[in-house]
């Protein structure tokens, strides 16, 4: 399955990312209306920043997901492929998750004061195709590939 | 002094109604033009700090910026333009050299723009590149011209001058590693080597990563010497000797110790942070027997297995200085026009000094035919190639190849803002600060070279068939094939064309 | 091949996970005293606050049984392990033979004997039929006392709230969560808390109780109609016992999650000992991804693969009134990081080096995982940016090319 | 005002035939007459021509050559100067027989010269290269002259006019040689004048072509660095330059100045073994401002043999053909089939292709 990959050498911090993410999970038509009339706009993915150290992180897709075996609900679940996602509708916001999650890439949702969290599903439930952050990189940082034959 | 007299050059217009305030523009803003206030919780701008490099324009994700030029104007006058005015209240408040980037932007005549290309009508077809062989492929070198025999009757081709075989007859011009970034010159060296053309060290030596690109680099020779050892000599598939660069004829070269970088100082064989400075002249070079003298020498050091290219800047007398060096020994003759562009060059000296390319090109093509020694070297136009029109006109005047520097960047995201000499590019080419330099993604920027080299390449490959030309040795100084179009009967008759309606 | 699982929680559908892992054809009967779909136990009581619906409670896909080919033997305790025959016997004396067995019993509450306990009524909260039981007594404003101001007393506390204000707990210890919190944290937590109106007796227990009136070792007393017992658990080890295996507090497997002491019979989830890394000993890990992962590593041995259940730490995420708390890992360092904001508190346990155990709450919850991973992985300390990753949590800290391993490869 | 060549570039479409005995029997010039005859359309009255070889046995040792002059004052000029460099063995005016559609013809000259010993050693040119200087020296000093065949047991006749009543007017019945090449022409530019119509001649190689060369100023510029002077602008004129330099001044075989002038592609190049590449390369890079681009067919004559050639994309029509001693080549099979209706062999040389066609060795015993 293709999973997005971020290349440390080539990110620049500018959290553009961010905001298409937030965008894409959004439901608005437009990046405009997500961020002026939708309050609950938020990213997935995150950039960290550290001095001239800049990369961004998003759900790693990983082959243990941890989060999926720790999640007391079955709101997190794997897919076929390896796609994990969230059902939010049966998230409890226990954070079980966010404790084992390696990578920090669970998402407490703040915009409903934290009931539930989320994470990134690499777009498929919304435009599809190409994650937006991947889309919008503006230095090619972020890729869409298939690095699970390497292994 | 608390006033400096100087306005704001450019204007930048924010769309409130657009701006989520992501901060992109701030974060992305070498000159700090944009920031935010949270107090206001709105951006706000130093818009005299702004050189119009639409960095931000570009990746707002909302567009919702625009930088125009400031409106302010001083009170008009043809003498004394508002840029006159401001150079000198500039140079009155440092005391200092006007210092430029890029080519010389000055309304002077583009003769590519009067020139026109023919096309053929019934009496002979055009041809189709996408359904006819059409050969772009290009040999530079000498050519001898006379046939020996071995004894059993077949041609002797031992004797053969080097050749620098190029797929398609562009090559990247000599930008040093100093000027532009090591992602620059990554982008240009893998380009050339996809491509199968060239691309050129320019004077500031070879990094040693990118000895891998070797078979498709020129190496050069310039006057600082910055990075010339057997080793170098050896990466090159050929070698150039700077004598001159079109924006700044007659002058050398200063690389400020801020650029000089780490890995800047050990390419360049210099210690870091010192200023790189190249003298106006090669200092053992001060006749044109003594650059005889330098081509054998380098043609000694590596076996007369390479071609030796001379590079020169468009001057008034370019005709005659170019036939004594198709004499001395050098393969490639490269001419650059004054438009060509630099890192940095004093302005007034890139504004107002050389000739342009056109007009050198066609005289120095036909004085060496008039000397019968137009096969002893290949030439090489640049200094201004803008685009595959451009490059089939200097084919049609006499080119063999021509050399692309400013298109190239172009291609990999410069946005001719000119402000190469700050050495905070945003776009991180011209710049050495990692930050900036981590911009220029070399894994996109040589696909983008790679496309616009193949782009070009249609296109010249449309326009040869056109001319029912299906290779470029019979494009190359086939003047019939150009008219003039509003020109006098001097230019038409130094640029060698009739004019059009003739 | 023929499993059988006792237990229908996460360690049994862990285990169903780890065989169709491999074996997609085997039989598998899943045996359960209780006959409820699999659910998830820690949701009883958001079920019983009306924060999750009966649906909602099922832990796993509606179709999950004939998705993974399971039998289901539900409403029926298995009473006896026959180990030398390979059977299980029901309590209706039916009896399922079995090449591969799982216990995955769990666990169930314990309540102390005490004077008048028994006379005056009382609710555990352990099951779905507890919390349904409560939702059939609660009323609005009903007086609840609680005793035990553990995980269950004050999720059950939490629960109840949404019915009435008056909710009174009690715990023998001088702090609430006791086992998961130190000092601090524990104060934090039982401001906040009794900020929602619950009050506290701590440090007391009750001495007897006479009719709808507990009476206080400290000479208080308290009025209630709704009781609830939530001192603590116990593993239901019976079964394993009596077959022959070994048994301490919880019941003894190896790494493989196999039963020390018998044969093709493996246990996983509340009902068993793990390895403690983070202390080095044997101890009971009652929390539900621990259940599943042991019952998927059994699962995955009983169809043959070859996996180790290794890396086993104590770990907590919950919250009481909107206030979160993630803990890991044992909380005797040589050396500790604290910071305190308001609510949000964050402690990080080192020792020897290297992390070993952490309280966040509030604010500092947020990629905890971070320091799960570095006590898991037992990195030290020196190997990172500890000063940039204690106060921020993140890829950033790590060496490059840990981080390359993390971000660039597929894991 | 039209201008007629040489004041401007002028390319043309056209009808070419020749052909030869390969035995070296002699065939009169009524042959190649109604040869491109048939061909008729593919002319428009603007210029035809003829070269013959073989048809002055007589003074098979001098050099023949072909003037017009536009007045008298230019033959006396001419004279003065051919007087000066040779020795002119006997001199007189071309018989030509009227034609009603064959007007303002020139005064049509011809000499049998010599090169004169002193001028020739003071020269330190080689013969062949003396004469040549001479040619061009009348043809681009003395106005009003031109000297349109120079070769030696060989003519060029030509004129402004049909092919047919050009061999009409020139009595080519009268003459007769072992082979014979022909042209009708259309310009695309009028009027077309006597010097510019083909064949072009330089000492005894002729060109007949049909076609335009798109690559002609490229070949024009690099010719002349070698002493040519391109004087007609027409594309016949600098192929004949072309191969003058490449066949006597630099000894390339006909074949390798295929390979020059119509090199195959460097795709096909590259495909060829190691030798046989390295040949082509070399041949094609060196000479690389003679190629010839641009849709051509192409006759070259010369003593004892002929030569047909086609672009490489072959962008004009040629056939060739053959019957006993005799090799055919024409624009169109019917050229052929007018005075050989049972030639065999009927084929389309490739692009490229250099088909050649020489005397054998009782020709060559008997012509040359």
């Amino acid at each position: 399955m293709k999973r997005v990959y971020v290349n440390e050498n080539r990110c620049l911090g500018c959290h553009l990312c961010e905001y298409w993410c937030a965008f894409a999970n959004s439901g608005e038509d437009s990046i405009v209306k997500a961020f002026k009339l939708n309050k609950d706009a938020m990213p997935r993915i995150n950039v960290e920043d550290s001095g001239e150290i800049h990369f961004a992180v998003q759900c790693r897709h990983c082959n243990d997901t941890p989060c999926v075996k720790a999640c007391i609900t079955g709101a997190l679940s794997v897919d076929a492929e390896g796609l994990v996602s969230i059902d939010t509708e049966r998230c409890v916001g226990c954070y079980t998750c966010v404790l084992t999650c390696p990578y920090g890439c669970i998402v407490i949702d703040e915009k409903n004061g934290g009931k539930t969290v989320t994470k990134c599903e690499l777009c498929v439930k919304n435009a599809g195709g190409e994650p937006w952050c991947v889309k919008e990189c503006i230095n090619g940082a972020i890729v869409f590939e298939d690095r699970s034959k390497i292994l | 002094m608390s006033v400096n007299y100087i306005p704001s050059t450019f204007a930048v217009l924010r769309d409130t109604d657009r701006c989520i305030k992501c901060r992109a523009c701030e974060r992305q803003c070498s000159n700090e033009v944009h920031y935010y206030d949270a107090d206001f919780d709105k951006m706000f701008v130093h818009e005299e700090q702004c050189v119009d490099c639409q960095r931000c324009v570009t990746i707002c994700p909302t567009k919702a910026l625009a930088i125009i030029e400031n409106p302010n104007s001083f009170r008009k006058a043809s003498n004394y333009s508002q840029q006159l005015i401001l150079e000198n209240y500039r140079q009155a408040s440092t005391g200092a050299v006007l210092l430029s980037s890029m080519g010389n932007p000055q309304d002077f005549p583009v003769y590519w723009d009067k020139m026109l290309i023919n096309a053929s009508q019934v009496t002979n077809p055009s041809i189709d590149p996408l359904r006819e062989p059409m050969e772009t492929k290009v040999f530079l070198g000498k050519k001898h011209t006379h046939i020996n025999r071995n004894p059993d009757g077949t041609i002797d081709m031992t004797e053969q001058s080097p050749q620098l075989e190029i797929k398609y007859p562009i090559m990247f011009s000599a930008m040093s590693y100093g000027s532009i970034s090591y992602n620059a010159h990554e982008s240009l060296a893998r380009a050339a080597t996809e491509l199968g053309t060239f691309y050129n060290t320019g004077e500031g030596g070879l990094h040693q990563d990118f000895y891998q690109y070797k078979t498709n680099t020129i190496v050069q020779v310039a006057s600082g010497r910055f990075g010339v050892s057997k080793d170098y000599l050896d990466a090159g598939a050929a070698i150039e000797i700077k004598m001159g660069q079109g924006a700044k004829p007659g002058i050398g070269g200063h690389l400020p110790g801020k650029k000089v970088s780490d890995d800047v100082s050990k390419t360049r064989m210099i210690p870091k942070g010192t200023d790189a400075i190249s003298p106006a002249p090669h200092h053992d070079i001060y006749s044109i027997e003594d650059l005889r003298q330098l081509i054998f020498s380098l043609k000694e050091a590596t076996d007369y297995k390479k071609p030796v290219i001379v590079k020169i800047a468009a001057v008034h007398n370019v005709a005659a200085i170019a036939s004594g060096i198709a004499r001395s020994g050098a393969d490639i003759l490269v001419i650059d026009g004054f438009r060509g562009g630099t890192g940095a060059a004093p302005t007034r000296i890139r504004d107002n000094v050389g000739i342009p390319i056109e007009l050198a090109l066609a005289s120095v093509d036909q004085r060496l035919r008039d000397e019968q020694i137009r096969n002893e070297i290949s030439i090489v136009a640049a200094g201004s190639i803008r685009s595959s029109s451009d490059a089939v006109k200097a084919f049609a005047l006499g080119a063999d190849a021509v050399y692309i520097a400013t298109p190239a960047l172009l291609a990999i995201g410069c946005h001719l803002c000119r402000s190469c000499h700050g050495a905070k590019c945003n776009w991180g080419i011209a710049t050495q600060r990692p930050d900036l330099v981590k911009r220029l993604n070399p894994d996109v920027a040589y696909k983008r070279l790679v496309n616009l080299v193949h782009a070009w390449d249609h296109e010249i490959k449309e326009m040869m068939g056109g001319m029912g030309i299906n290779s470029l040795e019979a494009l190359k100084g086939n003047r019939l094939m150009l008219r003039g179009i509003g020109l006098t009967d001097k230019e038409l008759q130094i640029l060698g064309i009739m004019h059009a309606g003739e | 091949m023929n499993y059988v699982i006792i237990g229908n929680s996460a360690a049994g559908i862990g285990c169903v996970q780890g065989i169709r892992d491999k074996d997609k054809t085997g039989k598998i009967t899943i045996i359960s005293d209780e006959p409820y779909f699999t659910y998830s136990r820690p949701l009883i009581s958001y079920w019983l606050g009306n924060a999750v619906t009966d649906e909602n409670m099922k832990y796993r896909d509606r179709d999950f049984y004939e998705v993974n080919n399971v039998d289901t033997i539900l409403g029926k305790r298995a009473v006896k392990i026959d180990a030398a025959v390979k059977k299980v016997i029901l309590d209706d004396n039916s009896e399922v033979a079995y090449d591969k067995l799982l216990v995955g019993t769990g666990s169930k509450p314990f309540v102390p004997p005490s004077p008048g306990l028994d006379e005056t009524g009382y609710f555990t909260f352990m099951k779905y039929d507890d919390a349904k039981a409560v939702k059939q007594a609660v009323t609005p404003g009903a007086k609840v006392l609680i005793v035990g101001a553990g995980l269950i007393g004050l999720k059950a506390a939490e629960a109840l709230h949404e019915y009435t204000e008056n909710i009174t707990v009690i715990d023998l210890a001088d702090r609430i969560l006791s086992s998961i919190l130190d000092e601090e944290a524990a104060t934090i937590m039982q401001k906040h808390i009794e900020s929602k109106g619950v009050k506290f007796f701590l440090g007391t227990s009750v001495n007897n109780f006479v009719g709808k009136t507990a009476h206080l070792k400290n000479g208080e007393t308290c009025d209630f109609d709704i009781l609830i017992m939530a001192v603590g658990v116990r593993p239901n080890v019976e079964l394993i016992k009596d077959a022959g295996g070994e048994v301490n507090r919880g019941i003894i497997t190896d790494k493989s999650q196999a039963v020390k002491g018998l044969t093709d019979i493996y246990a996983a989830g509340d009902c068993t000992e793990s390895f403690d890394t983070s202390i080095g000993e044997n101890r009971i890990l009652a929390i539900l991804p621990n259940a599943f992962l042991q019952g998927e590593i059994a699962g995955k041995n009983m169809s043959g693969q070859d996996f180790m259940y290794v890396n086993a730490i104590p770990q907590n995420a919950i919250g009481f009134f909107g206030l979160h708390i993630i803990t890991a890992g044992s909380y005797s360092g040589d050396d500790a990081y604290e910071v305190i904001d308001g609510d949000s508190y964050k402690k990080l346990f080192i020792k020897a080096g290297k992390l070993v155990g952490f309280i966040l709450m509030g604010k500092f919850v947020a990629k905890a995982g971070i320091y799960t991973s570095l006590i898991k992985e037992k990195i030290p300390l020196s190997d990172i940016d500890f000063n940039l990753l204690k106060d921020n949590p993140g890829l950033a800290a790590f060496s490059r090319g840990r981080r390359d391993k993390k971000l660039a490869e597929f894991h | 005002m039209l201008q007629k060549e040489g004041a401007v570039r002028i390319p043309s479409g056209c009808a070419i035939t020749g052909f030869i005995s390969r035995d070296g029997r002699r065939i009169t010039g009524a042959d190649a007459i109604k040869s491109i005859a048939v061909m008729h359309d593919r002319s428009n009255g603007l210029g035809g021509g003829f070269a013959g070889y073989g048809i002055y046995p007589e003074y098979k040792e001098l050099y023949a050559f072909h003037l017009f002059f536009e007045n008298n004052s230019a033959r006396v000029e001419t004279e003065t100067f051919l007087n000066e460099h040779f020795d002119i063995v006997n001199l007189s005016r071309i018989p030509t027989r009227q034609v009603k559609s064959i007007t303002n013809e020139p005064l049509i000259w011809r000499y049998f010269v010599n090169p004169l010993p002193t001028r020739l050693a003071a020269s330190q040119l080689d013969e062949t290269e003396f004469v040549t200087k001479c040619v061009i020296n009348i043809n681009t000093k003395i106005d009003g002259a031109y000297v349109f065949s120079s070769g030696k047991n060989m003519g060029v006749f030509k004129a402004v006019g049909f092919p047919e009543d050009v061999g009409k007017f020139y009595r080519l019945d009268d003459y007769a040689g072992y082979s014979w090449t022909a042209h009708g022409r259309y310009p695309t530019n009028t009027p077309g004048w006597w010097g510019g119509a083909h064949p072009f001649a330089l000492l005894d190689y002729t060109i007949v072509h049909n076609g335009e060369i798109s690559s002609y100023d490229a070949n024009r510029r690099y010719i002349e660095m070698f002493g040519y002077k391109c004087t007609l602008l027409t594309d016949t004129e600098v192929i004949t330059y072309i191969f003058d330099f490449l066949h006597r001044r630099r000894n390339l075989s006909l074949t390798e100045i295929a390979d020059v002038i119509a090199s195959p592609f460097w795709t096909t190049i590259d495909s060829k073994p190691a030798a046989e590449r390295e040949r082509l390369y070399y041949l094609r890079n060196t000479f690389a401002s003679l190629l010839i681009t641009g849709p051509f067919s192409i006759i070259l004559g010369y003593s004892g043999g002929l030569m047909a050639l086609n672009d490489r994309l072959k962008l004009r029509s040629m056939v060739t053909a053959e019957k006993g001693d005799m090799f055919y080549i024409a624009s169109e099979e019917c050229a052929i089939r007018e005075i050989c209706p049972d030639a065999t062999g009927v084929r389309a040389p490739r692009g490229g292709e250099a088909v050649i066609a020489e005397l054998n060795e009782e020709g060559r015993r008997k012509c040359l």
